[in-house]
């Protein structure tokens, strides 16, 4: 029972946070609401016995990614906070017009309408019943990680260093044009 | 006498070959080659002659013939066989005409070199006359449509060429369009008509139409939905009634009147005007046919009066002239309409004399006042003596006063039309063609009178003017010409009888040679006449040549010719009618203008005198509302319908699709080819490449949709 | 009950509103925050699938390195985010088209 | 004389190679080269025309060329000449020679211009001369080319997007008959002679049918329309012209000769060497249709050129119009009608590039071509005070466009009208108001440039000087010669054509 309640107000949280996200005119509420949408996510995670990655999600996520987009909006977005309502649907110019949206809507439509298709073949499959929890995940994560998918892991180790340097350099004002821009 | 191509063809070649010269170097000749154009129309006037003496002088029968073909183009291969000829066909009518053209274009020529003198553009001016006489010789001698066709143009042209002279007025580009887009109109239907009758006949010589029409070729035929005699009767009438200035396609003639004054003397009097009623009385036999009289007389008698009525208010001497030329070239289409083929051809000669006589006398006034609006002059006769002497004859000639030219030929037509409405036996609706005539003559003695009072007599209205006007100019070029045309508007040249029981012999022939000579087309001799060669050698015998019968009779064709009783008396109650007409309508004119004891018409009319003014409003019609509130922006809807619309979006739209699919192609080729490492596959990628450098956007959102769009696509086809 | 396929739809809608967020909106943060959005429905389907079907831990393993990946590509992201807004002063997406030709 | 055709075909390319050899900067000598090059094409021309049979119908047994070009594929070098091309190449000599005289102002790339420009004439020579289906379909694909870059490149301000879209229109039609002329390959059966033209001609394909999904259709019927398709987008018949006006205002003034000169007489040459031949009952059966689009392109031409305020677009659009009348002569099928339109595809050549000649000598002088500017003042006036030499030459080329007789329009516009007169009754006397129409806004158009007084801006320019009067000589003497003795064209091609007539005539 508590798990359906909290199945359902992840479920909830994540989609409604999602279509904020969407609609939401100001950059800065629009990664608010993301937040809320990834912690119905980690809700979920915990719904299906992820209690690492829960957690991993909501560390990562709620505490790294997110405020770093806050912080590139904070560093970036301040003119584009000035609405200049241009169109009928009084969007302002970085939001988009009624055009993409509709082409958005559209497209979403048929990636929908197609998911639906392949959904529909996995009917057996959904009867599979949940067969007990796997108990605490952390120590088989933990073996997987430098058993069966160590490869995996260095190179994402590496990955995420490369990704730190990379973010650094470009980042980084050139010297001789940054006395045009500062 | 021979009739060969040195004999015949310079008629129409030496006009021709002084145009050809004076285009190309008649700057570089003394006096810009006006000699030349004078000399090549006097030498055609001499051929003419000779033609003349052979026909008219007693030479040949009345229904005598010359009909000479030589190939133009054969395109005759295989199973085909079509060819074009042109040739030469004189008859007494052809004769008569060349005379009255080549002598009328003499004394026009003559005195254009006095008239234009000063011009900028002397030279110039004679090359378009050489030209324009040219063209109307070569119709004149034409044998068949085809080649009428073309020598007609040729001188829609000229007279495009020569109402546009003063190029520098915006007025006059104005008009030279209007004139030739007029006419234009019944050439067009013209070269129709032509198409059709070379699809009957085979052949568009007019002996062949007439043995067609003789053998009932083209009865029982249907073209639209009317008979094709109808038809084609009717095409070749439009071009009559746009060539020759006929309701409703009047309007172009009283704006030629922005050329020069003796090219307007040419247009109204020799060539242009007349070549349209030429051509009525040629296709005589089909207009027969094609029982399309009654609607001719109607024309001719429409056009006759209502003419006259906008005469009566032009204040400008040219526009007077101008509408009195219309509405005595409504009482030759009447003439045709109503049967009187001798006299309708008749007049067309006589006022050809005489409206040349008064437009050189105009432009006379014109060159020695430079003012041309009636109510500014004034008292002219004491400066201009023989300029008023030649447009006093003229003027009597016109407004129908018996001796004098107009009178034999106006009379006889009115007389024939006044049988043909009211005794012939056919509903008597058609009394109003006779009545409308006779209403005309009226009136035309009244306008021409009270252009006369107002130019001549009275007291000078501008003083100024009439001080500053050269005493008249005596020259063989000036007022020479005048005299001699004035001397041909006497009637006895062309009816003997009338001035005296066989006393005149005009050029060695019979009394009433020309009431006796012309006659129309009999068709049934026509049938299998034989084909003869144009060439430098005349083939027949001198044995061949028929010998000359005369034989009185009326000229007359229309309805009941037989009826002599009736004929008769119809002519003496239109002779007396006419005199009594003619000579009040002068006296209402000396009384208005003169003795001014009855006040003139815009003062007793005044709500009429605008619509007259106005000319009815067919020139507002036309060209305001039919052509700028109605075909141009027609024209602009399909314009914009066309690029703005179809293009845009039928075309254009369709290529946006092919763009959008040019983008998924890009896409591929990015992904798959180009990271699979294909380079370099020759000038079709190099050129598609081109193509999607310029179409494609770079736009990443877009490249995501298609992704998306793309793998549902793979998804939706296979279905795993 | 909850089924694999309340996950999936959960996924999904959230995969949807991803997209509809790349493709709608002009601002680069905001396109990034639709990628987060498509991200984190996949590491979901993820671990639906490892807990509904497959049941071993491995589906876990691999949304962890979705969430790796995804830090890493903000970080990128977001710096290239930073350096066009030093260069063009706006963060309008169509405003990117130095690549073009 | 076997090699005769070899020469014209190949002797702009000699040019072509002589112009690229030359060193960048000399543009005076690669301006002398091309016109050397191309006088002496147009030489040879003559030379071909004063050695011609007027008595053979078919292929001039003396030209004849026939060389294995890729044997796996029967595929022949095969060049030849008949009646009906005659015309066209010595048109296409004369208007390359004269254009190269016009171009002596272009600054902008001389050496790439006149290659392209050469390479142009070469290959509307080939497609004139082919008696190869692929030899056609290649001479007629490459022609392409240098048209996009001429247009692309040394066009006015818009000419990216009508070098595109010409080319993408002529590019669809003649993907349309490539899909044809394979369909034929086939069904000739990849014998020795597989791709020969003449081979198929007489009306060989009439019994067989092609099953597409299922459904049978007929083979004649269904492959004449793909020939129509690309033949009738040179042309351009009504619904497909839209091209013409953008292609022809953008480009260049030589470019604009050659187009209307000589390449849309290609789609019409195509009807009569390969549509009507080759599938005679299917050309005979929609000849209505044919005659119909005709007339719509000559009504709907004229009446939109009248809209017209820009010039060039107005003579575009007379093009149409023209090319019309061409269309209904072919359909009408008679002896009359088809040489008719023949002699219509030479002498429309001739007086509508003097007509964009003159508009290239105006264009020089007033870097525009408004005869109405946008703004609602006008363009030009006063031009007949301003520059007489250029006016006379100005009407002869109007007049001769509008048909006047004597002058070379009208005989051709009159054979077609006698020999549309008994099929189609109803459209000649349309096709009447057509003729009305387009002397209608020629004049309107000559009124409105020449008449009335100078403009200050007019007053400035000089009347044509020697170099641009010699190369409108040429044309005015043809306008006028074959305008008094069309015979000199017409017996050269009469015999061809009632070849053409007599098959048809079977149907």
């Amino acid at each position: 029972m508590f798990l359906n309640l909290l199945f359902l107000m992840s479920a909830f949280l994540t989609v409604g946070s999602a279509v904020l996200v969407l609609t939401t005119k100001n950059i800065m509420h629009s990664c608010v609401f993301l937040l809320g949408s990834l912690i119905g996510v980690a809700g979920l995670y915990a719904t299906l016995d992820a209690d690492f990655v829960a957690a991993t999600q909501i560390m990562v996520y709620v505490g790294g990614v997110v405020i770093l987009m806050l912080f590139a909006v904070m560093l970036t977005g301040g003119k584009d906070f000035i609405s200049k309502a241009q169109n009928l649907l009084g969007l302002i110019p970085t939001m988009g017009n009624k055009w993409s949206y509709s082409i958005g809507i559209l497209v979403s439509l048929v990636f929908v309408f197609t998911n639906i298709q392949l959904l529909s073949r996995l009917g057996t499959m959904s009867t599979l019943k949940n067969n007990g929890s796997f108990g605490s995940s952390i120590r088989e994560i933990g073996h997987l990680f430098v058993k069966d998918h160590i490869l995996a892991f260095e190179l994402s180790s590496v990955l995420l260093l490369g990704a730190l340097v990379g973010a650094a350099i470009i980042a980084r004002p050139h010297r001789h044009q940054g006395h045009d821009h500062d | 006498m021979e009739y060969t191509i040195g004999s015949v063809a310079p008629i129409f070649l030496a006009p021709f070959t002084a145009f050809v010269i004076n285009a190309f170097v008649g700057k570089k000749l003394p006096r810009q080659g006006d000699w030349l154009s004078v000399l090549a129309i006097f030498i055609s006037f001499l051929f003419s002659f000779r033609i003349f003496m052979d026909f008219v002088g007693g030479s040949f029968a009345t229904d005598y013939y010359i009909h000479k073909v030589f190939t133009w183009f054969d395109l005759s291969s295989g199973n085909q066989n079509f060819k074009v000829e042109m040739g030469i066909y004189i008859d007494q009518m052809t004769s008569i005409m060349l005379l009255m053209v080549t002598g009328v274009a003499t004394m026009i020529h003559l005195f254009s070199t006095w008239y234009m003198h000063d011009d900028v553009r002397y030279g110039k001016f004679f090359v378009y006359l050489s030209l324009f006489t040219s063209g109307m010789l070569g119709l004149v001698l034409s044998d068949n449509l085809l080649s009428l066709f073309i020598f007609w143009e040729i001188m829609g042209f000229c007279s495009y060429s020569l109402i546009g002279f003063y190029y520098e007025k915006e007025k006059a580009g104005d008009a030279s369009i209007k004139a030739f887009m007029t006419t234009r109109v019944g050439d067009v239907f013209l070269l129709l008509g032509m198409v059709a009758i070379w699809q009957v006949v085979g052949n568009v010589s007019f002996v062949d139409i007439y043995a067609a029409i003789a053998e009932g070729k083209f009865a029982g035929q249907q073209v639209l939905g009317i008979s094709l005699a109808t038809f084609t009767a009717f095409c070749v009438f439009m071009g009559t009634i746009g060539k020759s200035a006929q309701f409703p396609l009047q309007v172009w003639l009283p704006d030629a009147m922005m050329g020069p004054t003796p090219c307007s003397a040419l247009i109204h009097a020799a060539t242009m005007v007349a070549a349209g009623v030429y051509l009525s009385l040629r296709m005589y036999p089909l207009m027969v046919a094609g029982d399309l009289t009654h609607f001719i007389a109607l024309i001719g008698a429409i056009t006759a009066f209502g003419a006259a009525t906008i005469a009566l208010v032009q204040t400008d001497l040219k526009a007077v002239l101008a509408f009195s030329t219309i509405s005595q070239l409504g009482y030759m289409v009447m003439g045709v309409g109503v049967g009187s083929y001798n006299a309708a051809f008749m007049h067309v000669i006589t006022h050809a004399v005489f409206k040349a006589c008064l437009f050189l006398s105009a432009g006379s006034i014109i060159h020695s006042v430079h003012e041309q609006e009636m109510p500014k002059l004034g008292g002219l006769r004491k400066k201009l003596p023989f300029t008023f002497i030649a447009m006093m004859a003229c003027t009597l000639a016109i407004a129908g006063v018996p001796f004098f030219a107009g009178f034999v030929s106006k009379d006889r037509i009115l007389g024939d039309a006044l049988y043909w409405g009211l005794f012939s036996g056919q509903s008597k609706v058609w009394a109003i063609v006779p009545i409308l005539g006779f209403a005309g003559a009226f009136l035309t003695a009244f306008y021409m009178f009270r252009m006369m009072f107002l130019i001549f007599f009275g007291q000078p209205r501008d003083k100024h003017l009439y001080d500053h006007c050269h005493q008249e100019h005596i020259g063989f070029n000036s007022n020479i010409p005048l005299l001699i045309l004035t001397v041909f508007t006497l009637g006895f040249w062309y009816a003997g009888s009338l001035t005296g029981q066989n006393i005149v012999k005009v050029f060695g022939a019979k009394t009433e040679w020309f009431k006796i000579l012309v006659e129309a087309p009999k068709v049934e001799k026509f049938i299998n006449h034989p084909r003869e060669e144009f060439g430098f050698v005349d083939t027949r015998l001198k044995t061949d040549l028929p010998v000359a019968v005369y034989e009185h009779q009326s000229g007359f064709v229309g309805v009941n010719p037989e009826n002599e009783h009736g004929l008769h008396s119809a002519h003496v109650i239109g002779a007396i009618a006419s005199i009594f007409i003619a000579l009040s309508g002068i006296f209402l004119a000396y009384l208005m203008y003169v003795k001014r004891s009855v006040k003139p018409l815009a003062e007793s009319f005044r709500g009429y005198t605008t619509t007259l003014q106005n000319r009815y409003y067919f020139d507002n019609f036309y060209v305001g509302r039919v052509i700028q509130k109605g075909l141009i922006p027609f024209n602009r809807f399909l314009s914009w319908l066309d690029s703005g619309v179809y293009d845009r979006y039928a075309v254009d739209g369709w290529a946006s699709v092919n763009r959008f699919l040019f983008r998924i192609s890009k896409w591929f080729d990015d992904v798959i080819v180009d990271s699979i490492g294909v380079d370099g596959t020759g000038v079709a990628v190099n050129l598609m490449n081109l193509i999607l450098r310029i179409v494609q956007s770079g736009k990443i959102q877009f490249y995501f949709v298609v992704l998306i769009v793309t793998l549902a696509g793979y998804v939706w086809t296979f279905k795993f | 009950m909850i089924s694999l396929a309340s996950y999936l739809v959960i996924s999904m809608i959230l995969f949807a509103i991803g997209i509809t967020v790349m493709i709608a909106r002009k601002n680069i943060v905001a396109i990034l925050l639709g990628i987060e959005l498509i991200l984190n429905a996949a590491a979901l389907n993820f671990v639906a699938y490892s807990k509904f079907v497959t049941q071993n831990l491995d589906g876990h393993v691999f949304s962890l390195f979705i969430i790796v990946i995804a830090a890493a590509e903000a970080a990128v992201g977001l710096a290239i985010v930073i350096r066009f807004f030093q260069l063009k002063e706006t963060i309008h997406i169509d405003e990117a088209t130095q690549l073009r030709n | 004389m076997n090699g005769l055709l070899n020469w014209i075909l190949w002797f702009p390319v000699i040019g072509m190679i002589a112009v690229l050899v030359i060193p960048k900067g000399n543009d005076n000598a690669i301006r002398w080269t091309s016109l050397v090059a191309t006088a002496i094409t147009f030489i040879l021309t003559l030379v071909l025309y004063a050695n011609f049979d007027e008595s053979v119908a078919g292929m001039q047994p003396d030209f004849l060329v026939k060389v294995p070009w890729i044997e796996q594929f029967n595929i022949f070098y095969s060049l030849g000449i008949d009646g009906i091309s005659l015309p066209m190449t010595i048109l296409n000599g004369l208007l390359f020679f004269l254009c190269v005289m016009s171009s002596w102002t272009v600054e902008k790339n001389v050496k790439a211009y006149f290659a392209l420009l050469l390479m142009l004439q070469s290959t509307v020579f080939g497609v004139f001369f082919s008696l190869d289906f692929f030899l056609f379909y290649v001479y007629w694909e490459v022609m392409l080319l240098p048209m996009f870059f001429l247009i692309g490149v040394w066009g006015g301000e818009n000419r990216e997007y009508a070098a595109v879209k010409f080319f993408l229109y002529t590019f669809f039609g003649s993907i349309v008959m490539l899909v044809g002329i394979i369909a034929l390959y086939y069904a000739t059966g990849k014998g020795v002679d597989s791709f020969n033209i003449l081979a198929m001609h007489g009306g060989k394909f009439s019994e067989l049918t092609v099953t597409i999904f299922g459904n049978v259709f007929s083979f004649e019927k269904l492959f004449f329309w793909a020939m129509f398709l690309g033949f009738a987008i040179k042309v351009p018949v009504f619904p497909f012209h839209t091209w013409l006006p953008h292609a022809h205002v953008q480009a260049p003034t030589a470019v604009s000769v050659i187009l209307a000169g000589v390449l849309l007489k290609m789609g019409t040459y195509g009807f009569l060497r390969i549509a009507f031949p080759i599938f005679p009952a299917a050309s005979v059966l929609y000849s209505d249709i044919i005659g119909a689009l005709g007339l719509i392109s000559v009504i709907y031409g004229a009446l939109c050129a009248m809209a017209q305020d820009d010039v060039k677009k107005l003579v575009a659009y007379s093009s149409v119009s023209h090319m019309g009348f061409v269309m209904m002569g072919l359909a009408a099928m008679t002896v009359q009608g088809m040489n008719g339109a023949v002699l219509q595809m030479f002498n429309h050549g001739t007086s509508t590039a003097m007509m964009f000649l003159l508009i290239g000598v105006l264009y020089e002088r007033s870097h525009h071509r408004w005869i109405v500017k946008p703004d609602g003042s006008k363009g030009f006036g006063g031009l007949y005070t301003q520059m007489p030499r250029y006016t006379v030459i100005f009407i002869i080329g109007m007049f001769a466009s509008l048909g006047l007789p004597g002058l070379s329009g009208f005989i051709s516009e009159a054979l077609i009208f006698l020999g549309m007169y008994e099929k189609f009754t109803t459209m000649t006397v349309l096709a009447i108001i057509g003729l009305l129409i387009g002397a209608a806004y020629l004049l309107w158009m000559f009124k409105r440039m020449f008449f009335g007084e100078v403009n200050p801006e007019v007053s400035e320019y000089e009347d044509m000087n020697l170099r641009e009067v010699a190369y409108m000589i040429p044309l005015c003497v043809a306008v006028i010669v074959f305008g008094i003795f069309p015979a000199p064209i017409l017996n050269v091609m009469k015999a061809s054509v009632g070849q053409l007539v007599d098959l048809l005539a079977k149907y």
